[in-house]
């Protein structure tokens, strides 16, 4: 398989429980880095801690697995540094919305060019499923026994509003949508964030009585569809998938080469 | 580019965990799982090399190959 | 007339004092933050990430205008947390870095540190301490986070960290910073006060080659043959090989083996901390850098740093041209300790007093190291002002049984 | 030389950091002498009164701060009454009457110079007000060369309020001399 | 002077800069304040670490000054062990949203009653004028000495995609508007966000040439328009002031007093 | 035959046990983390915020069922920092509160923990400890944040720490966690570890009123009168009025005065510091809990805490069976360092063993307070396993001189 | 309620800090600042009592005072 | 009584750790045992094998793992082939042959019981073999008595679910006794 070049073929088979949605994750998104033809030495990813974040061991790539909430800071340093490499940061919903909520907003704010991936299982996987801020009202969780009371974010809308100009949502249902997006969102100049919606077999679904990997998949095909379309019209409990943003905007390490210029003429 | 016809599921019995996510949205009912959890393809003649099944595999564990691939 | 211009001065072995006068070497008169700022760009810092602080915001401040002038990479981040964090992604792509703050920064940037400890991160941090705990003192003079800068961070671990007492020494401790981060692939904090960063005097810019400067020890694997990023050389030093090159390796937080890949075997385990703690520890003797003043024949030896050291030499020098046998041991490096320095100077003291601007974070050390705890003493001030010769003064008649 | 201590005091936009600065640096870099400037905060960042300290020598000077200025100058009323009494026996204090108004016994030659009226009459802007105390100062004290201070203000001014500057500080000799 | 029993009046003059917008804040709440007929017992204020975070120390109420950045996250605790407390927090621009970004979207998404007022100066004014992400593209400020890249984040945006009920601007020109905005959010049962936007004359009118006070708190005047205003459909470069969100959702602390009642039922 | 099983047992003056078989209290069979979820709920805690981490997060987990059923108040915050913020807001609001977390978590505590301390919160903050430093090791057993819990943020003060090897002990120590820091008007540190609080084993619940609870010292000053929530009393305490109550003051982390507002006064400031650092350190001895085994007439020290104390005290049984002179200390509370304690205890022992997980924390701390630091040795493990007996016993060997 | 008439512009000189932001928005000119920086009401007679000074004020240091007010 | 030391090993799913705490808590709430449980976690949190240690005596436990076991079990491939090693000589060893090809000498009496086979056919739900496994333990070891189990059980399992849970203890006890 072509997409076994991008992996460290001695962790497989990867950490993961049967079924977990962050494989298929990884999977779409070998697919994309292999379609764009990029060179594995061009390629840092940067993730933070969860059970998302250890994606970047399973990949061929220059990996940094940093600390938990805290993966877009670490790549803004790699990005600034060397603003010719390509930055793939997977977070977890978690790792990227809760401890780690401001940096995903001043990163969106700011425009650097890289490609957040938000692998929102809507539980903490890693720590054996607490409610995470994109649980949702109404769910079960191990510190939400009752159940949640906490509403949940809306990525797109939340990454829209601090200033994205990629924002993008799909499910690990839609794997070639996944490779698709992924592909535009890494050529897009500037910040994109795709939500990929996954499944946590092993907490989310136990906990919430949706069943296996199957059935939380067969879900996301039913409880999404393509942005505007009919049934959403008709149903606007369903939820969007696609690409909600595509702006074109200068970027932060160019604006920042400007700052140089200027400075190295004398102000 | 014709149509690309199967040469071989190559599952990797090791890697496979069992999900059955393959099995289930394999539009032609190809894949079940047997007795150990591994997933064997049990109709390779009507597979159509679609290669969702190779897609969605969350453990990488399953490739479709087709007769155009396997001569490079 | 002046009272306290006489005295010689004996510089310590590894205290290094820059002669006037240089080719091509520039005086300035500036801030000890702009010090740093000189000295940090002197050693080759390419990527400053910060957000401001008092009483360290200059150093962000001039280097928001000085990096960019040389092509190189400031970043003001949302928060100290993102700062640390950022040039710890930016040394791994290959470049020497910075970050600063002050006590309540230098506190949330705890994680990460230990991130960069774990990681074997070249990289320095400095805290221009104020006075603590909490939003404390801003604008006081204190010297408070002597064992935070050690302890600060969870788990057992080691650091560099390094203090000066004039602009002078602020120039060359700062390169020698930037210096030992690259020679021992760690962390070095860079621990100064309210005193010398805000005060401004005299600073020599050396010429360029005047100071020798550690590079960054690249590997020389080639590409396609394996790296690995945690195997530490014979002389104990770990080549790296920046991200974005030829080797694609990982990086963890997590207990890791010599491919960077997570561990808990508990060989692996026990060799990463024992290599993590001893690289610094067993090197204590090359990484003490001090300054030593009438050590010889000292009966009462001042042991003191940063700011303190100003007064307390001041203190010394006045004394001596009353004939009182009072010498000064400057630390310039707080850790690792300089046990071995503090127990051969202090050896025929009949009593050592600290001075300090805590409540005694070095005493405890310097009681540690001496042979007799009894005879340590602490000459302290605590409430934000800046320790001052005549403080000093009292305490020690006190010390010398003379009362008030 | 004699080593003199100097406390400028007054309230923030007064500058007086700004001549401690130029007078210093004009010390250390023109008439190869040592000095040390700093200053202290109030417990808030802003408002309040601003003092900053001075010493210029010949030899090097350890303790930073000033205990007992051998100068000081107070630019404001407030400035006036914290720090009169710390000035050293037989110095000298500078006072500006249109900020302070002189109430106590100092053992100290008391110099009430008219700078900002000066500098308004003559010049208009009151943002060299600064620059006029410190010729004050250097009139008084002759610690540096008024060509040191001038020098400092090249390499710190644009061209064309150098002028201005100039003659701020001659009027602060003047008064000096007066 | 009436408000004069809401403050402590040993402690003025206060330590503002003349002309400072945060003092104009504080006159308008207090006047909010009086006008509502609160109980002085009955408020606490939380505040955060910045120039405008220190109006806790002038005003007679429960007051808590706590560390940059954090003061909704304390503000939580009070108010979720004691609901029936008022909450007003004010944050300077760089307390709320750089260094406390994560904590406003998260006190916005739980809908969480209280009142954060956002000091908008667009500057950190305490610690000597460096940008703040409000500060705007092309600004100067002492960490921006050619210009500033950072693209700024529209607070009314940000905080309605993160879920506040209640969201509105106005500005220090606007006095009253702030007086009554103010009531309606106090009033309002839910996470409600005001942005002011005031003036920091000596660090950001100085540097970016806009004058002192007066000269700035035109400026407010010029280039804001009320929502939907005819002048802004004519320039949309102009800032709308006005509510923008204000909408009913339950609350937190209700909802967790159903979590309580559910729990001591028996699940 | 068992090996362990005989030899008496002297508890230390302030280590109380409980007698089984009280009327109305509760057996059960549980986890460390959750017997100090019970113990926190009989000391009265009101109010939880936190953010899981490993190996802490069964506390969260099993007090967010638990709160609520007793009317009180669980919340999962954002991350750490907020969760101790919460908590030091709904602590002045006059509840009981806790948090609780693991390294990572502890270190990002740091700044807002410093706020507690300067504003004098009663708090509760749990550390399991894990493997560090940074992600380091999360599922494995380590002591290594001793030394982090007292200096972990910046600026002079003074911290309580305690901790606990079983879960009788991990009960009652918890809930004098929460009367200490009723007491002292301070967050108290519960610094447990992965084995302990992983471990399931007994533990009697003590029927309510069985173990003292010290609630709230409120001041009896009436409203309309001048509270001062800074003022201490004749006996050292401060009494303190709720937020939303008839008193209104001001609470800051900036130095401040006897009513809570901020002020440089160098005699405020010495004051405060002097207060904040005194109220804790004068009262070692009335904040000091430990356990003594076989003290009496001991050669050999064994100092332990924590589940290290588990082995060792397995090892002292075991010896004394065959008739060794092994005695053990087990120290609950770690900070302020119980010096007068080792030294009493160890003053006739020939040598001195530390048992613990790092690199020798609370070794040096014993080195300090003996009166012979040669005399005291280490006996550790830092590989992420749990120290057992033969790891001791072979360490032993090599300390009394009879190699492997 | 009738149309209040000014009693008194009450200036609490200690407070004022010269920032001339109520000079400046007084619709009817009534204030200035004078020697020290300090506001005054220079045009009493021209007061229409519509306190955006004592609204603007960012030192709280400008109060009209009206006639029915001055009663209570 | 003798001192009994016991690690339970399998992969995640199979129930290994909440066999043990039942067995454990059976002991101490029932029996007046001393008993400690504990568990191992490896470098990741998910997948692996699990293992369990549990002691059970009837005096103080002090070290609470289990360095060398009296009674090992073994429920798949990869726990066997790991902890094979650590018996104790003379220990017992339980094994299913599902999941378990025996391979090693071991000084033990090794119980190879079909367990998983005996409760698909007999009740059909996978989700009760560690009870069952637990049968085996209790009838081998006479450690507790059974009675004691099912109290634990009846207060943590739903009531639907306990006579299904009763059914796989006496399927377990049944193959001991076999
Ligand atoms: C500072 C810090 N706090 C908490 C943790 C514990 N922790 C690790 S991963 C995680 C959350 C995982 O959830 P998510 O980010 O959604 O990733 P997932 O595991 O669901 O893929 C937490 C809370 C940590 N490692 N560091
Ligand atoms: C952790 C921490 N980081 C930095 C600071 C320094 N600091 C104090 S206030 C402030 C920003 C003030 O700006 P803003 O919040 O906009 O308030 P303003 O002063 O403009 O009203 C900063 C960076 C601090 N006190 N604590
Ligand atoms: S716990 Fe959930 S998120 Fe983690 S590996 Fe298992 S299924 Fe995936
Ligand atoms: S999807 Fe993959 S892991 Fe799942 S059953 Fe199919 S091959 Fe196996
Ligand atoms: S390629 Fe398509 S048809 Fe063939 S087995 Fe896979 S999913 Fe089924
Ligand atoms: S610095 Fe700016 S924000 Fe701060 S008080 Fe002065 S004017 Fe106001
Ligand atoms: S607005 Fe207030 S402070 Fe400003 S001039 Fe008028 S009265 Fe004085
Ligand atoms: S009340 Fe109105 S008219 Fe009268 S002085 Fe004030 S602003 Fe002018
Ligand atoms: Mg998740
Ligand atoms: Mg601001």
């Amino acid at each position: 398989m072509s997409i076994k070049q991008f992996i460290r073929e001695r962790f497989f088979p990867h950490m993961w429980c049967p079924g977990c949605g962050h494989g298929v994750v990884l999977n779409a998104m070998l697919r994309a880095v292999e379609r764009l033809g990029l060179n594995k030495n061009d390629i840092v990813m940067v993730s933070g801690i969860g059970c998302s974040s250890r994606i970047s061991g399973y990949v061929d790539f220059h990996t940094l697995h940093t600390i938990h909430g805290r993966a877009l800071a670490f790549a803004t340093g790699v990005k600034m540094s060397r603003p010719e490499l390509n930055l793939i940061v997977p977070m977890g919903d978690g790792d990227a919305l809760a401890i780690g909520g401001n940096h995903f907003i001043h990163a969106a704010r700011r425009n650097i060019d890289m490609t957040a991936i938000v692998m929102n299982n809507r539980i903490y996987g890693m720590t054996g499923g607490q409610y995470s801020p994109l649980s949702g009202h109404g769910i079960l969780a191990t510190t939400a026994p009752y159940h949640n009371i906490d509403q949940g974010f809306d990525i797109v809308n939340l990454a829209t509003a601090a200033g994205a100009t990629f924002v993008a949502r799909t499910t690990t249902y839609h794997v070639q949508q996944i490779t698709d997006i992924l592909c535009d969102a890494i050529t897009h100049k500037g910040f994109s964030v795709v939500e990929i919606m996954s499944q946590c077999p092993t907490y989310f679904g136990r906990k919430n009585r949706e069943g296996g990997a199957v059935e939380m998949m067969k879900l996301m095909k039913d409880r999404t569809t393509p942005i505007g379309s009919k049934a959403f019209q008709e149903n606007p409990d369903l939820i969007q998938r696609g690409i909600f943003v595509k702006r074109d905007q200068p970027e932060y390490c160019s604006e920042y080469h400007k700052v140089i210029e200027k400075a190295m003429k004398g102000r | 580019m014709s149509k690309p016809r199967l040469k071989q599921h190559v599952i990797n019995r090791d890697w496979c965990k069992g999900c059955g996510i393959c099995v289930e949205f394999c539009p032609k009912n190809v894949l079940a799982l047997d007795d150990a959890d591994k997933v064997v393809a049990v109709r390779p003649e009507d597979c159509i090399c679609c290669r969702m099944c190779e897609q969605r595999c969350p453990d990488l564990a399953i490739e479709i190959l087709t007769e155009e691939e396997a001569q490079p | 007339m002046s009272d306290i211009d006489t005295g010689s001065q004996e510089a310590g072995d590894r205290g290094k004092t820059l002669e006037s006068g240089m080719p091509s070497s520039e005086i300035k008169f500036i801030q000890g933050n702009e010090v740093c700022v000189e000295a940090a760009l002197y050693a080759g810092l390419d990527f400053f990430a910060g957000y401001p602080i008092t009483p360290s915001t200059e150093i962000a401040e001039h280097l928001s205008a000085r990096l960019p002038q040389a092509g190189k990479t400031f970043i003001q981040m949302e928060d100290e947390i993102a700062s640390i964090c950022a040039i710890i992604g930016a040394s791994l792509t290959g470049h020497k870095v910075m970050t600063a703050t002050s006590g309540p920064g230098f506190s949330l940037m705890q994680e990460a540190l230990g991130y960069a400890v774990m990681t074997e991160i070249p990289s320095v941090i400095v805290n221009v301490q104020r006075g603590g705990p909490s939003t404390g003192l801003p604008t006081h003079a204190s010297q408070g986070d002597v064992n935070q800068a050690r302890w600060g961070t969870h788990g057992d671990h080691a650091i560099i960290t390094l203090t000066a007492s004039n602009h002078q020494d602020v120039f060359s401790i700062t390169v020698d910073a930037f210096n030992l981060a690259e020679t021992y692939r760690t962390p070095v904090i860079l621990l100064f006060d309210e005193v010398v960063g805000h005060m401004r005097e005299k600073v020599i810019i050396p010429a360029p080659g005047q100071l020798p400067l550690v590079e960054r020890l690249r590997t020389s694997v080639r590409e396609g043959i394996d790296y690995h990023p945690y195997l530490p050389r014979e002389d104990g030093r770990l080549p790296m090989s920046d991200f974005g090159g030829v080797h694609r390796y990982n990086v963890t937080g997590l207990v890791h083996d010599m491919w960077g890949f997570p561990s808990g075997n508990p060989q692996v385990v026990q060799g990463l901390l024992r290599h993590l703690v001893d690289k610094i520890n067993n090197n204590a003797r090359e990484i003490a850098r001090y300054k030593t003043y009438f050590t010889e024949d000292a009966d009462c030896m001042l042991v003191s740093y940063g700011s303190s050291a100003r007064s307390a030499l001041h203190v010394v020098m006045n004394r001596r041209q009353r004939g009182e046998k009072l010498g000064l041991l400057e630390l310039q490096t707080l850790w690792p300790f300089p046990a071995h320095v503090v127990r051969d100077v202090c050896a025929r003291a009949e009593y050592v007093v600290v001075v300090e601007m805590n409540m005694g974070q070095v005493l405890e050390q310097v009681k540690l190291a001496v042979d007799k705890a009894q005879k340590v003493f602490l000459a302290n001030r605590i409430d934000g002002v800046f320790i001052n010769p005549t403080d000093i003064r009292n305490i020690l008649r006190l010390i010398q049984g003379k009362g008030v | 030389m004699e080593r003199c201590r100097m406390v400028f005091s007054g309230s923030g936009g007064q500058g007086v950091i700004t001549a401690a600065i130029i007078l210093a640096e004009a010390a250390v870099l023109y008439e190869n002498l040592t000095a040390v400037q700093s200053q202290s905060y109030g417990p808030e960042a802003r408002g309040g009164s601003t003092r900053t300290d001075v010493i210029i020598a010949d030899s090097t000077i350890y303790f930073p701060k000033v205990t007992q200025p051998n100068v000081l100058v107070c630019l404001t009323q407030e400035a006036y009454g914290k720090f009169y009494p710390i000035i050293r026996p037989g110095g000298m204090l500078i006072t500006d009457p249109r900020f302070v108004r002189l109430e106590k016994k100092v053992d100290a030659r008391q110099f009430e110079l008219p700078m900002y009226q000066t500098v308004m009459e003559k010049i208009g802007k009151p943002i060299v007000f600064n620059i006029c105390m410190l010729g004050a100062v250097v009139g008084i004290t002759q610690l540096v060369k008024p060509e040191s201070i001038l020098k400092v203000l090249e390499t710190r001014i644009p061209k064309n309020f150098l002028e201005m500057n100039r003659q701020a500080l001659d009027l602060g000799l003047a008064l000096a001399n007066a």
